[in-house]
């Protein structure tokens, strides 16, 4: 057992905690994500120069040959920076899907791609209907002759409006909600019959709803197996899940820190807010529950590799000790800021609308605590 | 003891239930503050109600008010939230109009109230200020007199919906050599007045719904003191626990909890509408059996009232309870619409209708701004000092 | 709308309260409730004198023809006294049944001599198997000639020890758990074939184990309409449902207002414990449970004559709410009198242990949730 | 970054494991501190692995330590709760016994260390007084200097299991004119001394576990004061926070929650198992979900303790989450057995056996009983101010 970050890892982390230090201030994310297009590709091409875009990617395809662990550092910094650009659906889930599923060629044409910063992809897997459930699939791809034709809608695709590619999950066989019967494509976000329309998230990141009519899409870009790939699809998202719990640990670690700072200097009936028990206490469990995420941030880390079943158990108990620290400790941070949490010009608001929006993303607390206690 | 209500109350009920139905346009219908955008928008059922003469329940008939019973006023209050009516702004009906009334001179009664009543004059709140937020007493905007006029400086913070309005009521300090709550004065300012600065606060949602108040030399004549100089924390003191009947929103919550229950009717679990599976049927559940116990906690509140009482510290129950169902219907909300909790609804153009389904559009807003009831009108913490000093003796 | 009480109301809440003040002190619970027999028949007289056991009972048959607000009078006083004499199932449930399905000769005989404090009923509904489900019964009664003959075993059969007689209910017709097919009988406690194991509670009450061994009841002992009875009882239970709020009301009051006494005197770190904001938040949070337990106590009391599904609705959400702050109320009280709370010398945990059961008599707060949201 | 074991620690597991199936005696298997009535009972445990070297597994080495790896102990502590061994009384091995190496003399050492791990003296600890709790340094028990001996005279209370005790550690006050935290000494004191009374205190689930202790002019012998006058205070702050590793209870509590899975499996809802139901299914998830956060808070904590670091102020986490989620399980543990919680098992005689299903039994009185976990050992409260002020800086 030993939980110690290896040397290459202290310096991924200190390294990209210098670059987002010297690069990506509260101003640039306002800036960032309050204009077009929504993202900077000067950010993106930093990223790449360090190697935090290859930093889980083979070093074959021009990665670090990192893992979980480099992707939860990564992506820790970027919670505390509230990084804007699509990492997760570019190098999680579209570097992750190719480099388990993919051919070879899909590798060597994209791998080094995601590592360079030259490709963006997002992750088309939400259906209006089908809630958090990823098997209740509307959208379908029909095989006709060399070639699959889309048609249905994803909705809020995060990263899509400056997406490249996507991953898109789609129903090739069985009824709606059948496990079955789904496969994974890589789609050229350009492709003819693809529609999109862009909008801005709550958060701060960019996302679109998209319409498939008829899209072709040449079979060579089926990923993975075909009627068959629910069990990937499964691990891709918890892989995902880990990183955003990864993410969100460090938005909480912001929230809580300033909620503590903020105490100490912000006076009312003549003593710092922070010399109240009430609100000493109240930080007090605010720092435990982001301790506990942090414990839990590491394990499902850590488990990413273990069997199906543990996989899961791990993922889905993460993702419910997140969702709820993340109420408890953004509500309280805004609590404690009084006023000044409810404005939009602090930084404060926007950790605590992006932790609260990662509870949504790949299902809640209560979904993921019935996945949770169906694993028995 | 007696839960029905007697058979003129019924009639009354029916009264206000046709009134309503008549005279509430389709536009204004469920429109919350928060969708409010024009000033004519808020003013429009105010002067309805106001032509009616039914603009100010609360108020002592002789100033204008309806003289209804506590049971009356219920029962006003519920067919309102029932059909969904605009809410009225309050600065001026339930808080400022009663203060004059109460301490104010007869010139002022005569210039103000009337116009409190017909919406002429909308009103703002000048109380917190930067340093003094909870811990009002501490606040610095200075007034100094200067013959037969005060010259204000200073700031004052989170004014809901300062740009729209005719006058400020505000605490300043006169007199800043004794204990803090000893110096203030209530003052009454034209916001018209030379030095007046208006600057917007952007909200967690988007939306401008408060702004800082700025006076540089801004000259107030006497005339616009309430009371005695150096009193106003006593007239502050009084608008704090002054009738906070409607301070719950039981009422409203109801409607909100139904609005609740339709979304979650519409969503889909694994093909089993999202307010039939367990947990979250459980989960409206139990907000709305809180409800229900604020709600009967209220009406004890109001018949102890009615008997000649009146509303004590526990009443601060009715703020905290009420909030928190508030915050807790909104999180239930941002819960059911799923996914489609992410669409900034400010985010879109003017004429521009935001993704996904209607009933999910701006939830996430809704949650992020609905925290502020915990904060505002004295923190729920606040609340929880005045309960534990005033009631439990601690 | 009218929450005061009437003149005679208030003359009975004083002079039950005056009552347990004078002759039913802490020591005397303690003297009772720890030795034999277990309750005190000479305060039963006491309570019989006053017209407590007569209080909702009807004029005519020896009651003061009160109603549900006189119960809750009596059990509110009776809650904070910790009587453990069996009011509700003699009373409550014993008199309310006969009352409002006994044939006229059951009323005759049992209702003056309940008032009288000559009769002591226990009321036998639950058992092994059946959990809080009314409907789930084991013990059958079958009809031979002009008798009925009980098999099978109760369970926790409340002021058995030293009841006359027991109300029963059985399956006489359907299958477990059909909600057709119940009966309710009257049948005398020494009935051959009755064998009971005697046992105390941990809240200090005395129950049983009641088995039933071909127990033949007269036909005349049926209580109500045969095989349709689970209207009548769920009835019975909801007005037992809200006597038990108003009693656990009573105890929590007691929990609540002695927790802020103990916090004014006792000192820590040179101050009274009740000056730390911690602690007074706490202590404000109870005293918001006790007042809104008060008024959920009114709200069911008020609603038992309702149709039926807004009583069941009602009772439901009482027991709720009520089941809720007694574990917020006695958790807390025990926690604010650190060591103190945790002897068996002192009332406080007397009182936690009776709002602790309470919460499991008739159902606990997830059963009445899930029937709460049933009712729609 | 790995969470695997190695193959020696793997081999060590193997050991302990077979170890323990072939000592432990069936009839003490599960048994917890509350069902173990005589001091027998206690120890038959403690000499099995005290004779094969295994009792003191913090100490160092040279007084008797196994020198096991923080890993080792981690296993070591996993397998006992695995097998429901005994628990160990921690008042010699976890307390004094590491205060009398710390900071006692050579014949302290001497005389008291082996009979600790030995299991020949019984401790027990006399540190709360009826005036000091939480705030321990208010104690008032006095002990007087008289030539070679300290006079004791005053009250401890909440003293566990001190009617089998041999000996007692105290604090005690030998100087009362300077700050409460300064006058403080540490004594051994011999329970056979003559004028110490030892009264029994009930606690709600009707058992004898704590007790009150008299002192009336007891002799303590200065050979028997540990480190210097005056200095207690630093000695019994370092028992507070020395080795909190176990405090957690995270192995025990896994157990707790396997037993209330099997007792909920066999409880009924209308056919269905009760575990097998939404909601109770999602209540074991939660504190299951719960204690594997704090396992791994606990393994961090470890984790850098390896490392050289040393358990710092964090770990009041451990004593808080531990107690909670300890609290939780028996909670639902009571609401699962319904209405079998009823029976008082302290309410049957000796040789009869309580009505209800054998796992029902007793249930009420752990939930009441397991209140203790959060008041007593600093309570969470006090937990908190140390977090507030030692992490947080508040």
């Amino acid at each position: 057992m030993d939980f110690a970050y290896s040397e290459e890892q202290n310096l991924l982390r200190n390294s990209v905690v210098r670059l987002l230090a010297d690069n990506y201030s509260f101003e640039t994310f306002k800036k960032v994500s309050r204009g077009e297009p929504g993202w900077r590709p000067e950010s993106w091409k930093q990223f790449a120069e360090l190697g935090l875009l290859g930093a889980p990617l083979p070093e074959a395809y021009g990665g670090l040959g990192g893992g979980p662990v480099e992707t939860m550092v990564v992506m820790e910094a970027f919670g505390r920076a509230l990084v804007v650009e699509p990492y997760v659906p570019t190098v999680v889930v579209g570097g992750g899907i190719l480099q388990s599923a993919g051919s070879e060629a899909h590798k060597q044409e994209w791998l080094p791609k995601i590592a360079a910063g030259d490709a963006v992809l997002a992750f088309a897997f939400a259906e209006p209907q089908g809630r958090y459930n990823l098997a209740d699939l509307a959208v379908t791809a029909k095989k006709q002759g060399s070639a699959y034709v889309l048609n249905g809608q994803k909705s809020v695709v995060i990263g899509a409006p400056f997406a490249h590619a996507l991953i898109v999950t789609a129903r090739t066989a069985g009824a709606r909600r059948e496990e079955k019967g789904l496969s994974v494509f890589l789609v050229n976000r350009r492709a003819r019959g693809i529609s999109t329309r862009d909008f801005p998230t709550v958060d701060g990141l960019r996302a679109s709803e998209i319409t498939f009519e008829n899209v072709e899409v040449p079979a060579d870009n089926l990923v993975g197996t075909p009627d068959d790939a629910l069990p990937l699809i499964e691990q891709i998202v918890d892989e995902a899940i880990a990183a955003h719990c990864a993410e969100a640990l460090g938005a909480m670690r912001m929230l809580q820190e300033s909620t503590v700072e903020f105490s100490k200097t912000r006076k009312q009936f003549g003593v710092p807010i922070g010399k109240f028990q009430a609100l000493q206490h109240r930080m007090v469990d605010m720092f435990m529950q982001v301790e506990q995420s942090a414990s839990m941030t590491l394990m499902v880390t850590l488990k990413l590799g273990d069997s199906e079943s543990a996989r899961k158990k791990a993922a889905s108990a993460a993702k419910v000790q997140i969702g709820k620290a993340a109420r408890f400790v953004g509500q309280n941070a805004v609590q404690i800021h009084g006023g000044m949490g409810m404005t939009d010009e602090l930084a404060l608001g926007h950790y605590f609308k992006r932790v609260t929006m990662i509870d949504t993303l790949y299902g809640n607390v209560d979904h993921h605590l019935k996945r949770y206690a169906s694993l028995g | 003891m007696d839960l029905t209500f007697s058979r003129e109350e019924e009639a009354f009920r029916e009264r206000v239930r046709s009134f309503i139905a008549e005279h509430l346009p389709a536009r204004l219908k469920g429109r919350t503050r928060r969708d409010l955008a024009t000033k004519e928008d808020y003013l429009d059922w105010h002067r309805t109600l106001y032509r009616k003469g039914w603009v100010a329940p609360l108020w002592p008939k002789e100033y204008g008010g309806t003289d209804w019973s506590v049971t009356e006023r219920y029962i006003f209050n519920e067919e309102c939230a029932r059909a969904e009516t605009p809410p009225l702004i309050p600065f001026g009906l339930a808080m400022v109009g009663p203060v004059i009334y109460t301490f104010g001179n007869a010139a002022q009664k005569q210039k103000f109230l009337p116009r409190i009543l017909s919406g002429d004059d909308w009103w703002c709140q000048g109380y917190s200020e930067p340093g003094a937020g909870s811990d009002l007493a501490s606040l610095k905007t200075r007034a100094v007199r200067d013959g037969d006029h005060y010259v204000v400086n200073g700031q004052k913070t989170w004014t809901t919906l300062a740009q729209f309005a005719d006058w400020i009521f505000c605490l300043v300090r006169t007199d800043p050599s004794v204990k803090p709550q000893q110096g203030i004065t209530f003052l009454l300012v034209d916001m018209k007045t030379p030095g007046i600065t208006v600057k917007p606060i952007i909200v967690l949602d988007g939306v401008r719904e408060v702004n800082e108040v700025f006076f540089d030399d801004v000259m107030v004549p006497i005339e616009n003191r309430v009371g005695e100089e150096n009193q106003g924390w006593t007239y502050a003191k009084f608008l704090l626990v002054h009738e906070r009947s409607g301070i719950a929103g039981v009422a409203r919550s109801k409607k909100a909890i139904e609005r609740l229950r339709e979304i979650a009717a519409a969503e889909q679990v694994d093909g089993t509408p999202l307010i039939e599976t367990d947990e979250f049927a459980r989960k409206v559940a139990e907000v709305e059996i809180d409800l229900t116990a604020l709600e009967f906690t209220e009406l004890r509140t109001l018949a102890a009232e009615a008997r000649g009482g009146h509303a004590g510290p526990e009443s601060s129950i009715l703020k905290i309870k009420g909030t928190e169902i508030q915050q807790r219907i909104t999180e239930l909300t941002l819960e059911a619409v799923g996914y489609y909790a992410y669409p900034d609804a400010h985010g879109f153009g003017d004429n521009e209708y935001p993704v996904g389904p209607e009933d999910s559009v701006g939830t996430a807003g809704v949650y992020f701004n609905m925290r502020k009831a915990s904060i505002y009108g004295g923190s729920n913490e606040i609340q929880r000092n005045i309960i534990a000093k005033a009631v439990l003796g601690l």
